[in-house]
Order: structure tokens, then C-alpha cells, then sequence
């Protein structure tokens, strides 16, 4: 069954890790322009608003998914059949945002206040590591669940000083807001502290991988023009996603589309390359900061092998 | 004619408190006591009912689609199992628990179970519907039946009634009343147990576009989004209301302590 | 063999809910095909639960019942019944109520409706054909009930003080369609009543019951000349029994 | 003890039936026909119960605190307004909708509110158990003390019986058995419904231990928190069963068809 | 002046349900305190229509009602009213169901407690004080409810037909208690029946009620000495009263 050599369209899923956003733009374009298509594949996208796409996707429901090392690691861990084959973000784009009132400029200056968040073992372990590599004291880090509060009235409230987010999303909507000054700690300032990781990244199911690997790459060769179509063209790229994806805030999204048109890939690679010692210092910091309890051999993770040929 | 106008008028005071209401509320959002990030004015909404007029129709199709196959399947299946449970002691003890059960896993942890079993589209949101669904019709329902007059039942099984008759004369019809209550109940959820459906992942529906309004920051848009879903729901409430009233013409006038 | 359409042989009921009642004690009596006899006896007695054992609602607590030379736990539907309350369906109309028993027993409703709506006037009940049970006087609730019992096509008919709510003349019309129309079918008939003598003038045989627990003090056998016509109750031998009746009565209290 | 023997007897099909159940999914698992990461093994759950033994304790009372609060004003709030709405039309036309919309408003897209306005302790997430719960206790009442019968209201007033007489002699005790189905209606959502909170944020409780478990794919984890959900719910709901029966000793015996 | 209990004044009622009845015409009639006045007419005629008008519980279509000088309306719970249907409350045991009155009133439960269990020998209703009203029969029911409506204090007392389902023992016993109270206490009594012999062992005044929509067709005065016995049914006077309503009633048809 490969999808090139007939008319025959191959009907393959992709299911996103959340609401539309520009981390999708890429796929969004090659959609609308009909790349996908052209590689012999009626593409569906399915969002979801919770977690489990790592379960769906092990599972066969979906072809490919949107998902982040930290979940690709330990669903591997629990041998959920996935396997990454491309990162859409070649570094971390997440950082700690608090108001400019609050006064948080460094790492040190977290010391004493309260962080929103998820009540997840990650957010704990990087702030508390982010903490003591500035010399401070981590055990005077008060931390809140929030669960899904809108951010920036929590911190002006004062129901927490300062939240995790993402620099392409959150920080730019926050920027946009009148009269809210703002700070962030970006973690990919502090690798020398943390690690760096891949997030968010296209993940794949490993029986579709080895059955039909044309396909996947074929999706990927799709998916690379679309990410390379949104580096040179941001405005245009936004425009598409709008065009999709209409509910969404039109300002956001451009200005996002700015931001990260420069970030999807790095100057040494191409889009989507995933490298070894990323996923080993990654997997490393889960294994030492207890959050997984076994180790895993991180060359299975992930694999550059689908991406197109940089020719 | 003259029935409708009677109509307004015991709908004026509602009609002006919620013009009201609403006014009052611009006023608050405009005078700066809460951000309109929090809450946007009524006007903020309305605007942005106008700006998604064009997409808005295949949202709610999706959704209503959802709830009403959904709020049926309900109806059916919670009928039958009230059935069952009322009439044979054995099936009450081992089902009554099982219900209660199936209303205490959260669907976010159904989901992906869900997703494997039924894929995407509208079967799983109509399963997650009919499971919000069918527990007031199923409580509602085998209480009306088990408090059905004993003297009637009594009576036609006097007249050698079989089960199935027993049923039929006397149960069925005693337990309408609160059959129509726990239909109500559950109406009242389908529409936004259909919203939460789509939230496990949707090409289309209200939910798909309520969250992407959240995600997105836009409290204008996720405001007007819960509009038209009350909006729906009261639609559907309503129609109930006036079903159950055709269904029950013997009870013409209920106790009004109102006036004598 | 077959003469015999009800026979009740040595039967005692008590029940049991917040307390114990013992209501009936050690009854026996037959009752023969197309015979008809009236159960009278003091209020509380024990008459309504011995219809309700005779139609195989209650079981007796020790003691059988025969119905048709069937026990009659096994005999539900084996009896046309009209119970002390008229029990009528609030969700029925007047019309619809009065073919319950036929629609029961699979009778085409429309064939019922006929049967029924020629009851009606006789009744006193035409033109509330479509009122719902609660728009009728409680003796139109009465009479509804006793039309509804009576189109039931059943051997026996176990009626509990169906003329209750009824005006004198309204039931004396109704006492005299009730022997005419059993003297045309011949069907049983077992009535409970506390009129004497409305006892006396329809009945083939009486029997007289105890107070709480009820039990048979005394069978009385009417032997008046049919169709018994409403002077009759001045006639000496209808008071000579009426007084026997009384006097039975009032010793056995 | 000879009851108790009773009960046992009585419940016997049902254990069979629960535990044949168990041992059917044990197998399922075990044959592979379905992923363990999907569904685990019930012996994979009781293993994780025994591993969570020492923390569970604590989530289990930070949940059934939020339930029980929760349910407690649901009851006190629900059976108000039901009386308001029974009692005076003009508060039925204008409330019933707004009612109807509460149950409307998705939780999620309520939760940065509640959040901003309550923090993250126990209130919000006693406001979203109320929510959830008083509105069958709302439809229910309500349609129960509407349903009282008629002549027996026309008898205490004949007898001059003013308006709280009414209610309190007649149209209460009728309403009885309507409002014990609202109530076990809204005690099975109560304790999911302070799961779902808990997912808004909080530091203790089992929506946190299963968002948390779900996390880090622990599906056995996921599994052992739903049945002990799910456990919590059905001892509340027969507690409220039991309840229904000391508050109703005149309905000994309801309407079975079992046996004669 | 305040002798008059009750006055109607040329009222007409009219239900409108499914269907328009017609039920009572330009009825119009005066009781004097202390009167005991029965209403009797052919079932369906609109006697518990008329009953309810009195209580208050129904607003004339046309004409007026005065109870003790008030118009009724604003009259509810002027009058202690047994309706026809016994309507006890199911929650309530037997004895909190006849102190129901006298609790709406505002009397200490104890003390309506004491006040009804003098009662309940003499109505048969001993040892069930604490069951529940599905576990009583018919007549003791009906007893039930006339001890709930003689317990309340009011001086106008309405009853709709309250003895019914009683047998004829029973039903005598409580006529004799009946005339003994209203002896004693002198109070205002409105009595439906559709017993001729009972209207006039009781009454001081009987009106006839014509067909729905019912009318008076005539007021008939009973000067029979009191207390009236049982034998007094025998006199002649008695006789040419009954036969005289009987005729009344029969050509009012
Ligand atoms: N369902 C019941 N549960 C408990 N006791 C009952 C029940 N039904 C009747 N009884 C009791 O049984 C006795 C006999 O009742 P039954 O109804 O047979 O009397 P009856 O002769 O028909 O009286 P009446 O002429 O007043 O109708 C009464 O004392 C009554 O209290
Ligand atoms: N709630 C009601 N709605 C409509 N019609 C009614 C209602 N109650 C009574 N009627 C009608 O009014 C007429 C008179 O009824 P009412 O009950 O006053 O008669 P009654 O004289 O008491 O008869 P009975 O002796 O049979 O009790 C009847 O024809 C009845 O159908
Ligand atoms: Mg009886
Ligand atoms: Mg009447």
C-alpha cells in the first residue's frame, strides 16, 4: 500500500497534542496548499483537549501525533509502541513568566515565591534545579495547582507569582495585554543548569513505521515543506492557519508566527532533526531527579531516518 | 392569538429582569471593577456572535447532532434498564451498582479507551452523552415504577394481567410523571455533555470551538460560545417541558399555591 | 362437580405489616355456579380480604381456595373483581377505564368501546365518556367502576359494596339492573355489603360474619320469589329475615 | 443475624457476578487481546492499592470532605429554590431558565473564574459539587411538590391552613420520594464531580493523584483511583438508600413484581 | 343576626374542565347556628360540589356565600369539612392523621392527641393507633376521617357522606354518637347523605336537590322529637316524611 503509485489517496491521522497554534503551522500550510496530497495522503487532523494522545496513538487509532519528550519517555517506560520521528521546535521555547511588578530577573529571585502550575514531577525538579544552580534555596519555592486558570489575572490577583509557559504562545499574548508588564526566565538561557528537550515533536506508531515506512516519510516530506514554507512566509503561513483554524485570535497568531518562524530548526540542521545527546541528557535529568525509575536506551525514542533527504 | 399574549405577559417580568441583568452587567464590565479578560461585556459577546456568524452553524449542527442522538439513545436504553431493574430483583442488586459505577469514571480517563474502541467521530460523543444521560432517566424512572398504586396493580393483576400488562396499564403511566422528570435532568446535560465529548478530540462542534477560544485567550468568544449552548439547552429543556405537558393531559393543573 | 364455582375450606388470613391483624378465622363456604350470595358483617370485619383471597391477590395463612375447582393462588384472572375503593386510572378517560378489564383480557378495544358505550346512559354516565376519572361525584366513580367490572366476560363476579356512594333511588335502579342482568347471563356473583337489605333482595344465600377475626356465624337462605321487585321489602317474610339478620347481628357483636 | 444471613443470600448473585467479572478481565488482559498500558489487570490495580496504601488515606479524605460539603449545600440550596419555584410562578419563569444554564456553563471554561474569585482551597471545589448536584434535587423537588395531590391540599386549606402549613403538611411529605431521587442522583455525581475540581487545581485528593498517575502513564495507578471513586460513590449512594428508607417507613413495601 | 351560620344567596356553579358541568343552579338557603340541615339528591346532582363552595375551597360562578357573616371565600378554615374521599395522608399514622385538623390550628399536639384517643374506642379504630391508613378497611377509614373533622373546633361542621361504607350496626352506633355530640355541643352541622332514614333521624331540616344541575326542590322540616331512637324509623310520622321526600326525589327525576 504505498500511497504514491496510484490515485488512491492513503487516509492517515494525525492527532494534535492541543488547540490548533502555531507549533502546527507547518502542517496546517502543507495542508491547505495540498502537499499531502501531492505525497498520495488525505491527511485528518483530530485535537484533542485532554491528555492520552501517546495511548491513541500506540494504539493504531491515529498514524501520528503531536507529543514532548517528557511523554515520550516514560510511555516508552510503560512499552507504548511510539516512536518520535521529527522535533518541530529544535530547542526548548518554554520559559518562567511573572509580572515585571514581581520582580523575578533571575533564577535566585525565585526563592520565596509561589509557583501555578500542574502539580507535575517535571515543573518541581527543573525549578528546584534552576533554583539551587543560582545558589538559592529550593525548599523556599511555594508551589499552587492551578490547573487551567488563565494566567495573567492569577498573578494579578496574587494567587501565585509565576507560571510555566510557552514564548511563541502565553508570553506573546501577555505582551499584547495592555498595561501588564512582564518577565521570563527562558529555560533554554539556563543549559548549563537544565537540560534542553524536544517540545513539541511529531511522533509516530512503530507498527506503521516498520509496515510502511514510505508513508511516514512521505508525511514528513509533506510536513517539512509546510515548516520551510512557514520560515520564509510567517504572514502568509499565519493566514492559512487562520483560514483553518478561524477561532482562533488573529493578532496572537501572527505574532507568534514572527516568533517562531526563526526557531523551527537550527542553523547546523534541517527541520525536524532530533539529536542523541539532547534525548540522553534529557532522559538522564528524569532518571536523576526520580521522575522515571528505569533507565532507557534513548536511540529507540526517536529516529532522523523519515526525514527527506537534505539534498 | 390572545394565548400568546397571555404568554408575554407571564414572560415580562423574566424578560425584563434578564434585559436587566444584562445591562447591569455591561455597566460593571464597563465601569473597570473587573477585567475584560475575565468577563467581557454583553456587547463584546454579541459582537462576537456576529463575527463567527458564518461559522457558527456547522458548530452547533455537530453538537445538536451529538446531544439529540445522544439524549435518544438515553432515553432508550435508560427506560429499558429501569425496566429491568424494577421488575426483576435480581438484576436490580447486580445492575444499580454498575450504574452508579459507570457515572464515577471520569471520561477524561475514558478517553483514550474510548478513542481506540470508536475512533473520532460521532459515536463516542454519542456514547458519552448517553452515558450522562440514561442515570436521572434510570433513578427517575424505576422510582416511578416501584411507586406505582398498589391497588392498581393489584386490580389488573386481579383480571390475570401478565407482567408485560402490569406494565403497560399500570406502571408505564404511573411512572411518567417521573420518567419526564429525569428527562429533563438529562436534557439539560446533553448539550454540554456533547461540548465535553468533542473536548477528546473533534473536527468540528461547539466544544471544539470553545476550547480553541480558550486556548487562544478569547473570553469574548468562549462567553459567547456558553450563550449559544444555554441557549440550546434551555431550547431543549423547553421542548420537554412542552412534551411532557402533551404526554400528561390528565394533569391539566398541577398545584399552584400561587393564587387560590 | 362443576356446580361448584367457588369453594373456601377452612381459611384464615392474618397480616402483618406493622402488626399483626388476624382478620379472618377458619372460613368455609361454596358458592354453586350462578348462585348468588352477599357477605355481610361489621365494619372491619375481614369482607374485603376475603374477596381479595377469593380473586388469588392474598394467600390464605392456612386453609384453600377453590375457584372453578382451581386453587386459586394459581386462579388470578379467573374473576371479574371490584374493590371496595374504585381504583379508577387518572390517566384515563372515563370511556378508556371503563374497558380496562376487556383490553386485559384482549378484547379489541374498539369491540369493548361498543359494549361499554351502551352501558353508559343506563349508568348515568353519558356524556363524561372523555372526562378524566377526576371530574366525576364520587358516585359516578362508583358506578364507573361497577360498568368496568361488569363487561369483563368472566364466570364470577366479586363485588365489594359496589352501591356505597350511591343515592337511594340511583341504588335501587342499580340494585334492579343487577338482578335482571343476572338473570339473564347467570353468571356468580359474590357481594360484599352492609345494606341488609340490599342482601336480602338480590341474594340466593347470605352469610352472616363475626366481628374481627370474621367468621361465619350464620347462612341464611333467601328463598323469595324472582325478579324480587322494590315492594317486596314490605313483605313479612322479607322483614321476618331482615330481623333474623339483625338479631344475628347484633348477639354476634 | 438471620437478616444478615438474608442479605447475604440476597447479594450473593451480585458477588458471584462481580467476581466472575474479575476474573474475566484478568484473563482478557492476560490473553493480550488489549494493551495493558489501556486497561491493566485487576491484579495490577490491587497491587497498586497495596503500593498507594499509605498516601491514599489522605486524597480519599480531602475528596469525600469536598463531596459531603458539597452535597450538604446542593441539598440545602436545592430543595430552597425548588420550594421557591413550586411556591411562587413568577420565581418559576425567571429562575428555572437561569438554572437550566447553570448546568450549561462548561466547568472548564468556568475554572479560571472560580479560580481568581476563590483561590485554590476547598470553596471552589464545594461550589462545583453544588453546582453539579443541586440541580437534580432542584428538577426533582420541585416537580414532587408540584405533584402533591390535590385533595389532600384542598383539605388542609379548607381547614385554613396557611401557605408554610401547606407545604409543611402536605406538599413536603409528597415531595419525599421525588427528592430521594434527586438525592441519589446528585450523590453519584458528587464525588466525580469533586474530581473534576480537583483537575482545576488543588494539592490534595484523587482528581490530583489520577491527573498525576494519567501523567506519568501509570495505568494501573489511573484504574486503582477510579474503583476507589467509584467505591466511595456507591457507599454514599447506599447511604443514601438507606436513608430514604428510615425517612419513608410508611413505604414498606414497594410495587415488585418478583414474586407473588 | 348571628344566628345565621350559613347563607347562600342564588349561587350557581359551573366547572370548566374538558368540558363544561353545569353542576348547581340558583341554589339559595339559610342555616341557623346550631341547625342540623342534610342535603339529599340523586348522585351527580352537585351535593360535594355545594359542599366545597361552603368551605371555601370553590368560588362561586355566580351568587354569594356568607359563613358566620363573612363572604367564604375569604372565609377558608371557617368550617371543620370531612370531603367524600377520605383523603388521609399516607405518612401519617393513624393517629397523627386525625390530629391533623387540630395541628393546623395551632393546638399542642399532646393535648389533640389526648382529645382523639378518647375517641378511638368508640370509633373501632383501638390498637391500630399506630398503623398505618393502607393497613386499615373502608369503614375504618371513613371513621378515620369524621374523628379527624370532629376534633377540630370549629362551630360549622361539613360532612360529605360519612357513613357510607359503614354497615348498618356500625352506622347506627355512629348516628347515635352523632346526634349525642350535637346534643352537647350545639354545633352547626351540614350533612350530605344519600340515606333518606338517616337524613331524617338526624336533621332538623332537609333540602331535596333536584338533577344536575341541582336545585332545591323542596325544604323539608323534621319536628320529630329528640333524642330520636332507632324505633322512631318506625313511627308513622317518619314514614310519611320518607314517603314524601321519596316522591319528591322520584318525580324530581
Ligand atoms: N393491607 C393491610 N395490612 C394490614 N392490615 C390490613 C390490611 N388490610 C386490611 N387490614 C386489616 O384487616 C382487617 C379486615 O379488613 P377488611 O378490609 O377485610 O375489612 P372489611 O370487612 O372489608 O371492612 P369494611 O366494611 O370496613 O370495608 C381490618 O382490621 C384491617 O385493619
Ligand atoms: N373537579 C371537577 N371537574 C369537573 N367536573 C366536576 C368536578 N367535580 C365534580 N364535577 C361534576 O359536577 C357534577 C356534580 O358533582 P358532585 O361531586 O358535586 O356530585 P354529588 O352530588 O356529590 O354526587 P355523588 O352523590 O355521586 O357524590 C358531576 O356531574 C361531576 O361530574
Ligand atoms: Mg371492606
Ligand atoms: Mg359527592
Amino acid at each position: 500500500l504505498n500511497g504514491n503509485d496510484s490515485d488512491e489517496l492513503y487516509t492517515t491521522t494525525l492527532m494534535l497534542d492541543w488547540t490548533p497554534n502555531t507549533n502546527h503551522t507547518g502542517i496546517y500550510v502543507a495542508l491547505d496548499q495540498g502537499w499531502y496530497e501531492e505525497m498520495g495522503i488525505d491527511l485528518q487532523i483530530i485535537e484533542p483537549a485532554a491528555a492520552g494522545v501517546e495511548s491513541v496513538l500506540g494504539q493504531g487509532q491515529a498514524d501520528f501525533g503531536i507529543s514532548y519528550a517528557e511523554y515520550m519517555i516514560p510511555a516508552r517506560l510503560a512499552e507504548i509502541p511510539i516512536t518520535s520521528i521529527a522535533t518541530i521546535l529544535p530547542h526548548n521555547d518554554s520559559s518562567l513568566m511573572s509580572l515585571s511588578s514581581t520582580g523575578i530577573e533571575s533564577p535566585k529571585d525565585l526563592e520565596g515565591k509561589t509557583y501555578g502550575g500542574w502539580g507535575g514531577p517535571l515543573e518541581k525538579s527543573l525549578i528546584d534545579k534552576l533554583v539551587a544552580c543560582a545558589g538559592g534555596d529550593p525548599e523556599k519555592v511555594e508551589y499552587v495547582e492551578v490547573g487551567n486558570i488563565d494566567y495573567v489575572p492569577g498573578m494579578q490577583q496574587g494567587r501565585f507569582d509565576f507560571v510555566w509557559v510557552f514564548e511563541g504562545w502565553d508570553v506573546i499574548r501577555a505582551k499584547n495585554m495592555d498595561g501588564v508588564g512582564i518577565n521570563t526566565l527562558k529555560f533554554i538561557d539556563y543549559t548549563n543548569c537544565i537540560p534542553d528537550w524536544y517540545t513539541p515533536l511529531i511522533a509516530s506508531n512503530d507498527k506503521l513505521i516498520s509496515e510502511n515506512p514510505d508513508l511516514v516519510r512521505s508525511f514528513l516530506d509533506a510536513t517539512n515543506r509546510g515548516y520551510e514554507y512557514a520560515m520564509s512566509n510567517p504572514d502568509e503561513a499565519a493566514t492559512i492557519l487562520l483560514k483553518s483554524v478561524p477561532e482562533l485570535d488573529e493578532q496572537l497568531v501572527k505574532n507568534s508566527a514572527q516568533h517562531l518562524s526563526t526557531r523551527y530548526k537550527s542553523e547546523d540542521n534541517q527541520w525536524g532533526y532530533q539529536e542523541l545527546n539532547i534525548w540522553e541528557d534529557f532522559e538522564l535529568f528524569l532518571l536523576q531527579s526520580g521522575i522515571t525509575e528505569n533507565s532507557l536506551a534513548v536511540e529507540n525514542v526517536y529516529s532522523n531516518e523519515f526525514l527527506p533527504s537534505s539534498d | 392569538m390572545n394565548n400568546f399574549r397571555q404568554k408575554i405577559k407571564e414572560y415580562f417580568p423574566s424578560l425584563l429582569f434578564l434585559i436587566f441583568s444584562i445591562f447591569f452587567w455591561e455597566w460593571y464590565v464597563k465601569s473597570g471593577y473587573v477585567s475584560d479578560y475575565l468577563i467581557p461585556a454583553p456587547s463584546a459577546i454579541g459582537l462576537s456572535f456576529l463575527e463567527h456568524i458564518s461559522i457558527l452553524p456547522d458548530h452547533i449542527f455537530t453538537t445538536m447532532l451529538e446531544a439529540l442522538v445522544g439524549l435518544f439513545f438515553a432515553v432508550v436504553i435508560g427506560v429499558l434498564i429501569a425496566v429491568l431493574i424494577a421488575g426483576i430483583p435480581f438484576i436490580r442488586r447486580v445492575l444499580y451498582p454498575i450504574i452508579v459505577v459507570s457515572q464515577n469514571i471520569p471520561i477524561l480517563a475514558l478517553a483514550p479507551l474510548l478513542a481506540v474502541w470508536f475512533g473520532f467521530g460521532l459515536a463516542p460523543k454519542v456514547i458519552i452523552v448517553v452515558l450522562i444521560g440514561f442515570f436521572p432517566i434510570v433513578v427517575n424512572t424505576t422510582d416511578g415504577l416501584m411507586n406505582a398504586d398498589k391497588d392498581m396493580v393489584s386490580l389488573v393483576r386481579g383480571l390475570g394481567a401478565n407482567r408485560w400488562q402490569v406494565f403497560r396499564l399500570v406502571l408505564f403511566p404511573s411512572a411518567v410523571p417521573a420518567f419526564f422528570s429525569g428527562l429533563r435532568i438529562a436534557s439539560a446535560y446533553a448539550v454540554i455533555g456533547a461540548v465535553i465529548a468533542e473536548w477528546m478530540g473533534a473536527s468540528s462542534g461547539l466544544g471544539l470551538f470553545l476550547i480553541r477560544s480558550q486556548r487562544s485567550f478569547q473570553t469574548d468568544q468562549i462567553f459567547m460560545a456558553i450563550v449559544v449552548i444555554a441557549m440550546l439547552s434551555i431550547s431543549l429543556f423547553l421542548s420537554i417541558q412542552v412534551l411532557s405537558n402533551v404526554a400528561m393531559p390528565w394533569r391539566k393543573t398541577l398545584v399552584d399555591l400561587g393564587e387560590k | 362437580m362443576d356446580d361448584i364455582a367457588v369453594e373456601v375450606e377452612g381459611v384464615d388470613y392474618t397480616y402483618s405489616q406493622s402488626q399483626k391483624v388476624h382478620a379472618l378465622r377458619n372460613v368455609s363456604f361454596k358458592v354453586n355456579t350462578s348462585e348468588f350470595v352477599s357477605f355481610i358483617g361489621p365494619s372491619g370485619c375481614g369482607k374485603s380480604t376475603l374477596l381479595h383471597l377469593i380473586s388469588g391477590l392474598l394467600n390464605p395463612s392456612k386453609g384453600v381456595i377453590h375457584v372453578n375447582g382451581k386453587k386459586s393462588s394459581s386462579g388470578l384472572g379467573r374473576v371479574a373483581f371490584m374493590p371496595q375503593r374504585d381504583t379508577l386510572f387518572p390517566w384515563r378517560t372515563v370511556e378508556k377505564n371503563a374497558v380496562l378489564g376487556a383490553e386485559i383480557l384482549g378484547i379489541p378495544r374498539q369491540e369493548a368501546l361498543q359494549k361499554a358505550s351502551s352501558l353508559f346512559d343506563l349508568f348515568g354516565l353519558s356524556g363524561f365518556e372523555k372526562a378524566w376519572p377526576s371530574e366525576l361525584s364520587g358516585g359516578m366513580r362508583q358506578r364507573l367502576a361497577l360498568l368496568r367490572t361488569f363487561i369483563i366476560p368472566r364466570d364470577t363476579i366479586l363485588l365489594d359494596e359496589p352501591f356505597g356512594s350511591l343515592d337511594a333511588l340511583t341504588r335501587h335502579e342499580m340494585q334492579q339492573w343487577l338482578q335482571q342482568i343476572w338473570d339473564q347471563d347467570r353468571r356468580t356473583i359474590i357481594l360484599v355489603t352492609h345494606d341488609v337489605d340490599e342482601a336480602i333482595l338480590l341474594s340466593d344465600t347470605i352469610y352472616v360474619l363475626s366481628e374481627r377475626p370474621g367468621s361465619i356465624v350464620q347462612r341464611v337462605e333467601i328463598n323469595l320469589e324472582r325478579p324480587r321487585k322494590k315492594k317486596v321489602i314490605n313483605s313479612t317474610e322479607f322483614t321476618k329475615i331482615k330481623s333474623e339478620i339483625f338479631q344475628i347481628l347484633s348477639s354476634g357483636i
